[in-house]
This record gives structure tokens, C-alpha cells and sequence, in this order.
């Protein structure tokens, strides 16, 4: 019974963290527009811890570039698991308009798995909470597999 | 023997009613930010969630602390319920306190060590009004035994009103609200990632998490002491600290170490002093 | 007396973006400060190599999402006087108008950030919440939220009508009155004021001296505006730039207030001039060879652009400076001395923009 | 471009930025270009009271360039980008990232020097 | 009976001479071992005939022991004298000389002579008596090792160990008699032994700075004297008597016998290093750690306090028992200060010492059966527990050269077992349910009948001495990495530092039967009930044992799930992401590795010891002539 009531509690509690990698900061401040008054997403229990060893869900947003892509590869690996990572914005599934600049590596999942991209120049707060979503809804896979 | 249920009771309902109250405190605080905020059952899919993830540690010493911490706590609140001595209570909850500070020491993390220093301070700056308000209790009723106050029959505030302000800093260093949320907050975004709790994961924290959950009714079991001749006025007095308590929360930047080792001594002493006085010359 | 060093950042909760400082405390006083930059490089400078100046656009706005729109504006205006080409005075006065739209959401954003950064969860929803209007305003009149994308070189792309202009208007009335009961509650709060008066002091002289900008020069009273040089349709608006004199977390924090109300303001100003006309003109061939030098004023402050042609449609050289740049020796001399827990209030005061930084 | 032009060379150019700092200029920023094979244009701007002036000084850039950070402070981060961005050398750096500011070892290539073209990633 | 008091007396004297003469390491490491055998099993023995009525003690080579003890003190005062002049010391002369001029005065002139028992034993005398031969005992067999590897260390040409063990084997005989003395110039002779050994041990390194504590150590302790010989004679001007037991069954008497207790009093406060008297214990630490054991946790410190607890009855009720309570509560809190301050481990529990010793005699100014209690209790957790945290700085200090505990960060990977052992030490200094919180428990409790100011005072020290404490056993604690071999240590280090360890735990377990046989019968007056293993009072009730039994099984528990950490994944701490391969270490500015380095808090501008002390030493000055005078 308590191991259902965890598997539900998965869903309904997802720490998110967020890092940024090298994004125009377009992205960024609509991560933490998501947060307050108009979208709330605590309401759905989310809530911004900024420390990977609590966190569930990564959400990634610009390109990665050679310095940062180690600390990406850092915070993904301090995270417990079951988690999922988001990338978000151009910049974040493909490299975007920086994607042939000299010290850009590419898109996120050059580095560490994505599981779920959220497309936009800056991706709206919508597209974001919908990435998450659709991210809980992977992990819960993912969690369901590892069995 | 009712000794022993109301143990029971205490231990079993502890974390359920200290859930519901950080859930509410959730939902109130929300309001004050003109959001909805989570549903009062967040905290309690929180915890869940975090016993069901992967154990991470830094060392082993955390796995030890986390529990003895939660230990600590629940036997506070367990002889809370026993109605055993104050300062007894106070010592085995300052047991969970400081294990909680030298697991966040155990490691290397200057986030979790500068986090545990301050802790330490907030320790030092609520412990000595916490034994002054212990004292004062023990003047009006003749004992440090929770039990001699059910003899008493006006009720605590009416004697100890300046004490109960006192009371007041503890609490809020204890709940970790602002301004005096600096070891670790409740909200991320702050210096020291999380301070204390920065290298606590996933079950860890969940255990840290129904430990504080338990502090949080033994602080707020000690405010219902001060009114104890009537349920219903000790529940509003209960509900309405607790709200002044959200209230400052939200209107209060965070503040540093330094302010609140002056003010707390200056000014929470002092309180506790002056109404101990009073006490004393009566 | 043990040193503690804290690594502030790469990823750190209250910093935006991944900046790191080592900090050596001793008893939690800042005792060394040491940058370590370079998380957000991107080598978009270089670009122009491969994208063609028209192109070059879209990079300029993405050289930071916050203040994209006047990244796009300073670049259009160094192209076009490299090609001596003259804009309308409309295109010029809606530039001016969503500039300033731009620099109140930036500064909202930053008051909001900033209340975070010394605890005050409940003011950054606040802010936060009065800036979506902002937010409306750049969705309903451009069509995006954040990189609006409105300049193109010799123009605009996108018009105002009266109609929009009036709900503007009456949506920015409201936002005024929002954000003064906010002024009373930020400038007069104990907590605000002793967790920012007298903290990371610069004062007039250091300021210039370290070559600060924007807020944060005029934080130190030094009356400083880019808007004062009258580039783009700003010569026919009425402002003084606003200063504090205390050079203090408080002032910087201030300047920006008080700049909030300013740009409601200037939008109302320039909505009162716009006049009728052309919202681009069209441009042939490529920048020839020669080079310009443009300063602007962004809401971190002064934003300079060094532009070369060569005749291709490639620049020759894309030079970009931006406030933040320069405001990063200020944030070194300040650091060093204030405690711990000022840290994050000091980093903030300066508005840091890495993306900027670094480009 | 707007704004007086001086130029300067390797021997004047830390005497003169330090004769604009006692006039009372603001430096605002250095900005650097290629200036034929081998050499490389680096100008620096200064400000006063909204005026601009423009130090321009061609460096040959196998030489270390002497650095005027001595003299503004605000220049060391400005300085140790160029020598990320060009691989030359500052004479007398205060605070020398040696090419670590924005590269790491991974980047090989100098980034903004001519006959190194950006080849497009896969 | 008396048999058993000569052995506890002069048998570490016997030993003394042994070591002194025979300089064969062999033959004193026996000895050594042997004497505290025997001294543990005559303390028990005596423990088991139980307390007895003053006895007189006969006489040796047919001189009357009195006249012995007599040209024994002057010569005392004599070689006191000596290194005085010889250290050009003008306070050390002119304090002997006051003494031996108020000595002769005293003895020829006033004194009735008559025959006085010697010796008794209550129970205060008979815990004293187990703490220092068992625990005294422990600290000598520990110092067997400790001083070879330490004269290793020196490079000595000729071993100074007989002199050593000499002077620690006249210490345990000294303080024995101290503590059996009944006839006041008796304990008046032990009191100056105690000052000549502590004198001899502080200096033994022979450096300059050690030459210079043990000077400051002497004169204060000098000053000590001269005001117990100041009391002495007050207390004889007004009652006509030599013999304590008659002293203390009197009661006060009068203005100018409450004032010669005070005097007393006084000279218990040097002793046992009270502000302002604190800086000689402190210069103490210079001494090989087993010095600083034995003064500081069983011996030396507690003949002071030992002094003011005995005569506590005598002074019941006056304004000198205020007195003495404010000015133990003040060196309580104004110690526990001047620990937070501090880094180098021995002098965190040097302060921490002095400040418990405050608190003991602050319990004794408070008067009361229940504050008496505590003090016992105070005095017999507070010998284990310290005197086992001296021992593993001691162990830690041979073993890292460093005694800053700044260095003994994560320490638990590099010495598992002493780190453990440290860190049970340090929380049975601080945590309920061992015995030395219990003592500071009932002192509080004790303390809310006393006045406010001493209320205020014990609050305030509690929290700060939680604040060191807790903050040097959590920094010890650290990751043990994989193939680290354990530690070795030799028997004789091992087996003190265990036995003190368990008996810190065990002891406080079995404190409601410790309570109910030991220290109940002291005091006319219970003022606790034992029953389901707790202890009940008027005040309140501390749950020992059912504490034990759930904190006890909670921590098994813990244990147990931290030592199923392999389940764990082991990952770096957090550093902003940017760890390097070194756990943490981190990747900080020009690519450049950062080490990990940490420090504690120490208040730097509220708790600086340099500022601090004047002012506490001025208060404190200005709280004992208030005592003095208040007493007149």
C-alpha cells in the first residue's frame, strides 16, 4: 500500500531544478515566470530547489558549451534517481542560432539523456509546465521498466 | 498506563498533525503571495516521494544522524504527551537538534558546514530563552512537571505574557521562518544552496523533513500550554501564533547571524527577564 | 581564524545564470573574492562570419533574452549608420516605446530577484506579478513574450494602432499604481533596509574610477544616462536620469525603482509624439567598409557596440560590450569586506547578466 | 566613427591611458580588430561627461602588449578576453586568467584570429 | 579502616619514591600500574566499609603525626619559597612568607593544641576518593606511553620520567589526603602539596613558556593559600576549632567565622582556576596532556571545589552562599564564552572545565539538598567524562601534532577508534541521557529557587558550551575510505581510554542507584525518589533509564541503518556542480583546483578571548569582594 501511495506521491511531487546552461536567459526567466502568481505550478506540487540532491526533474535551458557541459554532466549525475531531464528552447534541444558559434558543443542531450524537449525561442511558460508533465509521465515509465 | 497511550498517541499523530500544519502553512503563505498554492496533503506525497527515491550519501555518518535526529524528535514529542519535566523535553529535543548539526558537519560541503554553524546559532540564541521560559513555568506552578499545571487554574499568559513574546523568537528560529531562516530555508533560493540540509537526500531528507514536523508540534504543544483551561481558546491561541508567525514570515527579508544573536539576546532575554522579575517579586 | 571557501556558483540557487565567485570568509566576512567566468561563453561575435548582417539580428537579440529588444535596436543603429541609411521618426518613437517596455520588465524582474536574493519570497511574487502585465503587452503587440523581434535594419516589422496604444496606456496606469504601493513596502521595510543600506558601498569616485555603468553607476550619484546622448528619438523626450547618492545596495535598488516609473513615462511621452509615417526603409547592397561606435542605454546600462564593414555582407568585426561587463570590477571592490549571507544582495545589486558577459 | 581619435603605440599607450585617467575619463571598454596579417587594431574608449575619446594603438601580436590594468583596474577583464579571443599576450596583467577567462582546453583553435575559419559543427 | 586510609595515602607516596629512585622504565611502568590497582581496589574496598566517624591517627617513630604534618608545611612553604626567589618571583615570596609568618602566629601563639581526629570519611569524601584513585589511576597507567612517545618526540640526552611519575604519584597521594583530612591544618598541608606537585608537573617541559605558566600557576595558587590560611584563623578566632566535622555541625557562626569560610572559599576558587583566576589552568595546557587529565578533571581543579563543598554547611543561608553561587554561575557563563572563541583543543576543554566547575560551585552557593546533589553528581560525571576527552586529545595530539581542532576535521577516517571514542566523550559532556547533563539538569532545576541572575547566567552557559561541544564531534566525523588500515593503539592507551568511555556510559546509566546508594545519605534530606529508574523530585523528573532504553535502542537502530551504507550510493558533496575528482574539492577560477577547506564560526568580535578576559576578570574581581565584604 505505502509503495502505491509513493509511486502516486512521484507525480505528485516533483522537485524540479533548474540550470542554466548557456541560454540567452529568455528561457530562464520564463522557468521562474512559471513560478509565480499567474502559473503558480506549486499548486501542482512543484517547487524549485536549486540543489540537484533533492531534486526529481532537471530542467535544462540554452546550449552547452565546453565549460558548462562538465557541469552539467555533474549536477545530472548528483541527482537520485528516479529522474528526468527537460530541455528546453531551441538552444537547449538543438544548439539554436548559436548551434555553429566556436564554443558551443550543441544541444543538451550531447552531454546527458533528455527526456523530454520543449520547443520554443523562448519556450512559454505553458510549453514548460507541459514539458514537466509530460516528463512525470516518462519517469513513471522509466520507474515502471527499472521493475 | 495513560501515560502510555497518550505516548502513542503522541508519536502517531505527531507527524500527521505536523504535516498538515506545513501544508496549510503552504497554502496560507500562497495567499499572502496571491497564488493558490499546493493542496494541505502536499507535504505528506513530499515526504513520500523522498523515502521512495535512491539513497545517496556522502558518508555514512549522515544515515546515522538523520535518524537519530528523527529519534530525537519523536521521544520530545512522546514525553510532550507524557507530560514528563520541561527541561528534560527540551534537552532530548536539543539531542535531535544537535545531531542534525554534526551530520551536516560529517561532510565536506562548506554549503552544509557554513549551514551548520549557523544552526549552532540559532541553538545558542533560542536555547537560553527557551530554559527562561522553562523557569518561569516552574515559578507559577511549582514544578518543571507539565504535569503540576493542570492544577493551575488561570491560565499561563495571564502571568507570563512577556515570556510568551519570548517564546515567540523561539519558535520562529525553530519553525525556520524569516527573518531568522538563514541555517536553511524552506525556500531554495538562498546563499548556502540549503544549508544545513544541503547533503541530505532523498530518504534522508524525508526523515529530516517528519523530524521537523515533529519539532514543529512540540513548539506549538508548548504555545497550547499557556492556555490550558479551555480547549477551544488554547486552540485559538495555538491558530493565531501560528498565523503571526506566517504573517512575519512573509513580511520580513531574511536577516544574518548577527542581527539575530543582538536582538534575540537583547531583546528576547530581556522579555523573558523582566517578566521573570515580576514573577519572582510576586 | 579557519578560512572557509565557498565556491559561489557555477550553479548556485540564487544566481540566475552560472557565474562563479571563490569566496574566502573568515567568521562569514568575505575576506577574497576570485571570478571564474566563461559558463555562458558562446562566441557569438563571431557569427558574423557566417551570418549575414541582416541575420546578424536574430544573434544580437539573443546576446540576452532580457534586454533583447535593445540589443536589436543599438546593432540596427550601428548598421544603419554604417550604411547611412535615416529612420523614420515612427519607427524611432515605437522603438523607443517598447525599449522602455523592455527596461520596466528587466527592472521588475531584477527587484523581484532581488527580494529573493535577502529572503523575501513574498515581494518577489509580487514584482513578478506586475511585470506579466508588461509581458501581455509584448505578446499582445509583437507577438512573443520575452524576444519581442521587432527591429529589422531601417525599421520596424510590427506597428502599434491607437487602439492598442490606449490599452497600453490604461494597462500601465495600473501597473503604476501596483508598483507605488510596492515602492512603500520595499523602501520603507525595516528587513529591506537593514539587509541593504550600507552594504557593497561604491562611492562616486570608485565608481567612475572601476568604470561602472547604468544603475549602478548612477547608484553612486554619478548622473550618467546613454539616453542623454538623444539617439533614437530619445532627443525629443523630456528625463533626467535618476541618481542616489549613497552608492549603497539601497541606492542601486532605488535607481531602478525610480526608473520603473520613469519608463512608464517616457511610453507615455512617446505614445503622445508617435508621429505618422513610413515603419521601415528599404535597404540595398551591404555595409561598406568603415567602422562605428554606438552606446546605448540598456536597463544593466551602458551597452557598446563596435561595428566594422568590409563591403561583404558579412561584418568584419562585431564588437559588443555590455553593462554587466563592465560591472564586474565594481562587483569585485565591493565583495571583499560584507558578509556572507550580502553576498548574493551585492551580486544582485549589480544586475548581472552573464549571457551578456560573455556572449 | 564619433568622438576624438589619438594614436597611440606600444611605448605611449600606457602613459596616455594614464593621462586620461587623471583628466577624469571613464575607460569604457577596449575593442580589438584585425588589422592586416599579424597585426591586430585595439582601441580603447574612454568617456567624460558623455564625450568620447578613442586611443588607437596597431599591435603586432607575437609581442606582449603592455597591459594598462596597472592603471584601470576595470581593464583586466577586458584585457584577458582579448587574450582568449586572440592568443597575445598582456604585459603586466594584474589578474591573468592565462587564456582560462572564457576558453577551455578543449577549444584549440584562436578563436578570432583571420586565418582561422569556423568550420560549421556536425 | 585506617590501614586502608595510610594505603590510600601513602602508598602513592611509596610509589613515588620507587620511581624517583629505581630508573628502570620496567620497574616504573610496574609500579605505576601496580599502585593504581591497588589504589582503585583500597577506594572500592573503602567504598564497601562505607563512610565512618573522624579518627585520630597515631603516631609515627613516636612524633606525633600533627607535629609531623606541622615541619612538613613549613618545609613546604620553603621550597615554595625557593623557586619563588629562584624564578625572582616577588608575588610567590611574598605570599609564602605571609603565609609562614601567619603560620607561626597561628601555631605557636593562638593555637589550642589539642587532639583532633585526623581523618574522616563521608560520602563526599568517598567519591572524591574513587575519582582519583580510579580515574587518577587510569590517567597515570595512560601516561606510561604517552610519556615515552612524548620524550621520543623531545630527543631527550637523560629521561626526566622518574621526576615525572614522581611528582604524579605524590598528586594522587596528596589529593587522597586532601580529601580525608579532617583536622583543617591537615587539609591545609595537602592543599600546598597539591600547589608544590601542580607547580612541578607544569613546568616539566623546562621551556620557556612552560617555566613561565608554571610560575603564574604558582603564585595564584600561593595567593590560594594565604587566604586559607586567612580563613583558617578567622574561623578559629570565632569557634575555638581545628576539627571540620565540629566546624560544619555548628553551622554559620557569626560574621567573622562565615567570613574566614569566605576566605576559604577564596582559596577553593584559585584552586580551582575561577575568574579570575582562570589564566593559570589555561597556561596549564602547556604540560604533557596527562598533567593536564589529572589537574583539570579529577585532582588539582576538584581539591578547590572539593574545599567550598565541604564547607558549604558552614556557610548555609548567608549572603556568602549567594555569593559564591553568583560568582560560580559567572565563571560558568564567562568561560563558556570565552570557549566559543577558541579553536586549539585543549583549551576548549580547559574553559569548558573551569566553566563546570563554576557550575559545581555555583550548585554549592545555591545550598540546597537538591543543588548539593547536583554538584556531587556534576563532580563525578564531569572527572570521567573530561578526563577522557584530555586522554584522546592527548591520543589525537601524538598522533596529528596538531591540537587545533580545526585540524581534526574528518578525523574519523585517518584515527576511527580515538575519533569515536572522542566524539561518545564529547556527547556524554552534552547530551541527556549521561550523567553530566543529568548534574547540569538538576542544577538548573535547583538554580529557579536561587535568584534570577543566576537563572540568567546558567541558561546562557548552557547554550554556548553546547555550541563548542557540538560543533568539534561533528567536524571529527568524516568518510572512512576503503583499505585504510585500522588503528593500533598500545594496551596501555587503550585500556584507559576504554575504560573511561564505558564508565562514562555505564556510570550515567546507573545513575538513579548511584544517586539512591551514594549520594542520598550525604544530605539529611532526599531531595529525589528513585523509582522506575528515574529520578523524581519536587522540581521534576529526569527518566533515566526508560531514556536510556529508547534513545539507547533508537541509536542501535541507527547504527545499524549506517552501517548498512554499502545500499547507498556514495556521491561527491554538492560544489555549485563544479566537482573536481577529489571529493570535495572543486574546479574554481583559471581551471584551477580548490581545495576543501572549512572553519568554524567563532564570533570573532563577540567572543575574542583578548577582549573578553579583562572584562570578565574585572567583573569578577569586583563579584568576589562583593562576596567578601557582603559577608562581613
Amino acid at each position: 500500500m505505502f509503495g502505491s501511495f509513493i509511486k502516486k506521491s512521484r507525480a505528485k511531487s516533483p522537485w524540479i531544478m533548474h540550470f542554466d546552461c548557456g541560454s540567452c536567459n529568455g528561457c530562464d526567466i520564463e522557468v521562474l515566470a512559471c513560478l509565480t502568481p499567474l502559473y503558480d505550478v506549486e499548486r501542482f506540487g512543484i517547487i524549485n530547489v536549486g540543489n540537484p540532491k533533492h531534486a526529481d526533474v532537471l530542467l535544462v535551458t540554452g546550449t552547452v558549451n565546453h565549460r558548462n557541459k562538465k557541469v552539467l554532466k555533474n549536477i545530472y549525475d548528483q541527482m537520485p534517481e528516479p529522474k528526468a531531464v527537460i530541455a528546453i528552447g531551441a538552444c537547449g534541444t538543438s544548439g539554436g542560432v548559436f548551434r555553429e558559434a566556436y564554443n558551443v558543443v550543441g544541444g543538451v542531450d550531447k552531454v546527458i539523456p533528455v527526456d523530454v524537449y520543449v520547443p520554443g525561442c523562448p519556450a512559454k511558460p505553458e510549453a514548460i509546465i507541459d514539458g514537466v508533465v509530460a516528463g512525470l509521465a516518462k519517469f513513471a515509465q522509466k520507474v515502471e521498466e527499472a521493475k | 498506563m495513560d501515560t502510555l497511550i497518550l505516548v502513542i498517541i503522541g508519536i502517531v499523530a505527531g507527524p500527521v498533525l505536523g504535516g498538515l500544519v506545513a501544508g496549510l502553512d503552504r497554502r496560507v503563505t500562497a495567499w499572502f503571495q496571491s497564488r493558490q498554492g499546493p493542496p494541505v496533503t502536499q507535504p505528506f506525497f513530499d515526504v513520500a516521494k523522498l523515502l521512495g527515491k535512491e539513497r545517496t550519501v556522502v558518508n555514512q555518518w549522515q544515515i546515522l544522524c538523520a535518524w537519530v535526529y528523527l529519534i530525537g524528535a519523536a521521544t520530545s514529542v512522546a514525553l510532550l504527551f507524557a507530560q514528563a519535566d520541561l527541561l528534560l523535553i527540551f534537552f532530548v529535543q536539543a539531542v535531535g537538534a544537535v545531531f542534525l548539526v554534526m551530520g551536516a558537519l560529517a561532510v565536506k560541503s562548506p554549503y552544509s558546514q557554513v549551514g551548520a554553524q549557523r544552526e549552532l546559532l540559532q541553538m545558542l540564541a533560542y536555547e537560553p530563552v527557551l530554559v527562561l521560559v522553562f523557569v518561569g513555568f516552574y515559578l507559577v506552578t511549582g514544578s518543571f512537571s507539565l504535569e503540576a499545571l493542570w492544577a493551575q487554574e488561570t491560565p499561563l499568559l495571564a502571568k507570563m505574557p512577556l515570556l510568551y513574546l519570548a517564546l515567540g523568537f523561539a519558535l520562529t528560529i525553530k519553525l525556520r521562518k524569516s527573518p531568522f531562516d538563514f541555517s536553511t530555508s524552506h525556500h531554495g533560493h538562498q546563499e548556502l544552496v540549503k544549508g544545513v540540509l544541503t547533503e541530505y537526500s532523498g530518504p534522508y531528507l524525508g526523515l529530516v523533513e517528519i523530524a521537523h514536523w515533529y519539532e514543529t508540534i512540540l513548539v506549538l504543544g508548548l504555545c497550547a500550554m499557556f492556555w490550558h483551561t479551555n480547549v477551544a481558546i488554547m486552540a485559538v491561541l495555538v491558530i493565531l501564533t501560528y498565523l503571526v508567525e506566517i504573517l512575519v514570515d512573509n513580511t520580513m527579508a531574511r536577516m544574518t547571524w548577527r542581527w539575530m544573536l543582538k536582538r534575540v539576546w537583547l531583546l528576547g532575554m530581556g522579555l523573558s527577564i523582566v517578566n521573570l522579575i515580576w514573577l519572582y517579586a510576586r | 581564524m579557519a578560512t572557509t571557501v565557498i565556491p559561489f556558483g557555477p550553479q548556485h540557487p540564487v544566481l540566475p545564470e552560472p557565474i562563479h565567485l571563490t569566496l574566502k570568509v573568515e567568521d562569514e566576512i568575505v575576506k577574497e573574492a576570485v571570478p571564474a567566468l566563461g559558463y555562458v561563453h558562446r562566441g557569438l561575435e563571431k557569427l558574423a562570419d557566417i551570418r549575414d548582417y541582416h541575420q546578424m539580428i536574430t544573434v544580437c537579440e539573443r546576446v540576452c533574452g532580457i534586454c533583447s529588444m535593445i540589443h536589436g535596436t543599438v546593432y540596427s543603429q550601428c548598421v544603419e549608420e554604417l550604411m547611412g541609411i535615416e529612420v523614420t521618426d515612427r519607427a524611432k518613437m515605437l522603438r523607443v516605446i517598447w525599449s522602455e517596455l523592455h527596461r520596466m520588465h528587466s527592472h521588475l524582474l531584477w527587484l523581484g530577484l532581488f527580494a529573493d536574493a535577502f529572503g523575501f519570497e513574498a515581494l518577489f511574487m509580487q514584482f513578478w506579478k506586475v511585470r506579466e502585465r508588461i509581458m501581455d503587452i509584448n505578446e499582445a503587440t509583437a507577438g512573443s513574450r520575452v524576444i519581442v523581434s521587432v527591429n529589422i535594419i531601417g525599421g520596424v516589422r510590427a506597428d502599434l494602432s491607437p487602439e492598442q496604444i490606449r490599452w497600453i496606456l490604461s494597462e500601465l496606469d495600473t501597473a503604476e499604481q501596483e508598483i507605488k504601493a510596492l515602492q512603500d513596502t520595499i523602501m520603507n521595510d525595516y528587513s529591506v533596509k537593514s539587509r541593504t543600506k550600507g552594504i557593497g558601498v561604491m562611492t562616486y569616485d570608485q565608481a567612475l574610477e572601476l568604470g561602472a555603468a547604468g544603475p549602478t553607476l548612477r547608484g553612486s550619484g554619478v548622473a550618467q544616462d546613454m539616453r542623454m546622448l538623444g539617439y533614437g528619438g530619445y532627443e525629443s523626450l523630456d528625463f533626467e536620469p535618476v541618481t542616489e547618492p549613497d552608492g549603497d545596495c539601497w541606492s542601486r535598488s532605488t535607481v531602478r525603482f525610480r526608473e520603473v516609473l520613469q519608463s512608464i513615462d517616457l511610453v507615455r511621452q512617446a505614445a503622445s509624439k508617435l508621429p505618422e509615417g513610413e515603419l521601415a526603409v528599404k535597404v540595398k547592397g551591404n555595409p561598406p567598409e568603415g567602422e562605428v561606435y554606438q552606446r546605448v542605454e540598456q536597463p544593466r546600462g551602458e551597452c557598446v557596440y563596435y561595428v566594422r564593414g568590409n563591403g561583404t555582407k558579412h561584418l568584419d568585426r562585431l564588437r559588443i560590450r555590455t553593462p554587466t561587463f563592465a560591472n564586474i570590477p565594481p562587483l569585485l571592490h565591493m565583495v571583499p569586506g560584507c558578509e556572507l549571507a550580502d553576498v548574493p544582495v551585492i551580486v544582485l545589486s549589480i544586475d548581472p547578466c552573464i549571457s551578456c558577459t560573455e556572449r | 566613427m564619433k568622438g576624438i581619435i589619438k594614436d597611440v603605440t606600444f611605448d605611449t599607450v600606457v602613459g596616455e591611458v594614464m593621462h586620461m585617467k587623471n583628466d577624469g575619463q571613464r575607460l569604457v571598454t577596449l575593442s580589438t580588430y584585425q588589422a592586416g596579417e599579424g597585426k591586430m587594431g585595439i582601441l580603447y574608449h574612454f568617456d567624460k561627461e558623455l564625450e568620447t575619446t578613442h586611443l588607437r594603438l596597431v599591435a603586432d601580436m607575437d609581442k606582449p602588449i603592455p597591459s594598462v590594468s596597472g592603471v584601470y583596474f576595470s581593464a583586466m577583464l577586458v584585457e584577458n578576453e582579448i587574450r582568449d579571443q586572440w592568443d597575445v599576450e598582456f604585459d603586466g596583467l594584474v589578474l591573468d586568467f592565462n587564456r582560462t577567462l572564457l576558453l577551455d582546453p578543449e577549444v584549440t583553435q584562436v578563436p578570432l584570429a583571420s586565418n582561422v575559419k569556423i568550420a560549421p559543427k556536425n | 579502616m585506617s590501614n586502608l586510609l595510610l594505603l590510600l595515602i601513602l602508598l602513592p607516596v611509596a610509589a613515588a619514591l620507587v620511581c624517583y629512585f629505581v630508573r628502570s622504565s620496567a620497574v616504573r611502568s610496574m609500579t605505576v600500574v601496580a599502585t593504581g590497582v591497588v589504589l582503585a581496589l583500597a577506594a572500592l574496598g573503602l567504598l564497601a566499609q562505607g563512610t565512618f566517624e573522624p579518627i585520630m591517627v597515631g603516631s609515627f617513630l613516636g612524633i606525633g603525626s600533627d607535629f609531623l604534618i606541622s615541619v612538613l608545611d613549613f618545609a613546604l612553604l620553603g621550597v615554595i619559597y625557593y623557586y619563588g626567589f629562584k624564578h625572582k618571583s616577588l608575588l610567590i615570596q611574598g605570599f609564602t612568607l605571609a603565609q609562614a609568618v601567619l603560620l607561626v602566629w597561628f601555631e605557636v601563639f593562638s593555637l589550642k593544641h589539642a587532639a583532633v581526629p585526623a581523618l574522616a570519611g563521608d560520602q563526599l569524601t568517598l567519591v572524591m576518593v574513587l575519582v582519583i584513585s580510579i580515574i587518577g589511576s587510569l590517567i597515570c597507567v595512560f601516561a606510561i606511553p604517552y610519556m615515552k612517545k612524548h620524550e621520543g618526540h623531545q630527543h631527550l640526552e637523560k629521561s626526566r620520567q622518574p621526576r615525572f611519575f614522581f611528582f604524579l604519584m605524590i598528586f594522587l597521594g596528596a589529593m587522597n589526603g586532601l580529601v580525608l583530612s579532617n583536622n583543617i591544618l591537615w587539609m591545609y598541608f595537602f592543599f600546598e602539596a597539591t600547589t608544590l606537585c601542580s607547580f612541578m608537573l607544569i613546568g616539566h617541559d623546562a621551556t620557556e613558556i612552560a617555566t613561565r605558566n608554571a610560575v603564574r600557576a604558582l603564585w595564584m595558587n600561593a595567593l590560594g593559600g594565604l587566604a586559607f590560611v586567612v580563613g583558617m584563623m578567622l574561623i578559629h578566632f570565632e569557634t575555638g576549632l581545628i576539627d571540620i566535622s565540629a566546624i560544619l555541625a555548628g553551622g554559620p557562626q557569626g560574621v567573622v567565622m562565615v567570613t574566614g569560610v569566605g576566605f576559604l572559599c577564596l582559596a577553593g576558587f584559585t584552586k580551582a582556576a575561577q575568574v579570575p583566576f582562570q589564566s593559570w589552568l589555561l597556561g596549564a595546557m602547556v604540560a604533557p596532556t596527562p598533567v593536564s587529565a589529572l589537574l583539570h578533571s579529577s585532582t588539582m581543579v576538584k581539591a578547590g571545589v572539593f574545599v567550598i563543598l565541604r564547607f558549604a554547611p558552614a556557610f548555609a543561608g548567608t549572603f556568602l552562599s549567594t555569593g559564591v553561587a553568583v560568582c560560580g554561575a559567572f565563571t560558568f557563563v564567562a568561560c563558556a564564552a570565552l570557549g566559543v572563541g577558541q579553536s586549539n583543543g585543549k583549551k576548549i576543554l580547559a574553559y569548558s572545565t573551569v566553566s563546570n566547575l563554576g557550575l559545581i560551585i555555583c550548585c554549592a552557593g545555591i545550598n540546597t539538598p537538591l543543588a548539593l546533589t547536583a554538584a556531587l553528581m556534576l563532580i563525578l560525571f564531569h572527572a570521567v567524562s573530561k578526563s577522557l576527552l584530555f586522554l584522546c586529545v592527548g591520543t589525537i595530539e601524538q598522533n596529528i601534532g596538531s591540537r587545533d581542532i580545526e585540524d581534526m576535521r574528518g578525523l574519523y577516517s585517518r584515527m576511527p577508534r580515538t575519533a569515536l571514542i572522542t566524539i561518545i566523550g564529547i556527547l556524554t559532556m552534552m547530551l541527556p541521557p549521561f550523567g553530566v547533563l543529568l548534574g547540569k539538569w538538576m542544577a538548573i532545576e535547583a538554580s529557579a529557587d536561587a535568584n534570577i541572575f543566576v537563572v540568567v547566567m546558567l541558561a546562557m552557559g548552557s547554550a554556548m558550551m553546547v555550541v563548542y561541544l557540538a560543533r568539534w564531534a561533528g567536524s571529527m566525523m568524516g568518510t572512512r575510505e576503503e583499505g585504510t588500515l585500522s588503528e593500533s593503539q598500545p594496551l596501555l592507551t587503550s585500556v584507559p581510554l576504554l575504560t573511561l568511555c564505558l564508565g562514562a556510559v555505564v556510570l550515567s546509566a546507573a545513575s538513579p542507584w548511584i544517586y539512591n546508594s551514594l549520594l542520598a545519605p550525604w544530605l539529611g534530606s532526599t531531595p529525589f525518589t528513585v523509582g522506575f529508574g528515574s529520578l523524581e523530585s519536587a522540581h521534576g523528573t529526569f527518566v533515566v533509564v526508560p531514556l536510556f532504553l529508547v534513545l539507547g535502542l533508537g541509536l542501535l537502530y541507527a547504527v545499524r541503518a549506517a552501517s548498512g551504507y554499502r545500499k547507498s550510493r556514495f556521491t561527491p558533496p554538492y560544489m555549485g556542480g563544479a566537482n573536481s575528482s577529489v571529493s570535495g574539492n572543486y574546479v574554481g577560477p583559471m581551471n584551477g583546483e580548490v581545495e576543501f577547506s572549512a572553519g568554524n564560526l567563532y564570533l570573532d568580535e563577540l567572543f575574542a578571548e583578548s577582549k573578553l578576559t579583562p572584562a570578565f576578570n574585572a567583573l569578577a574581581v569586583a563579584l568576589i569582594i562583593l562576596m567578601l565584604g557582603g559577608a562581613l
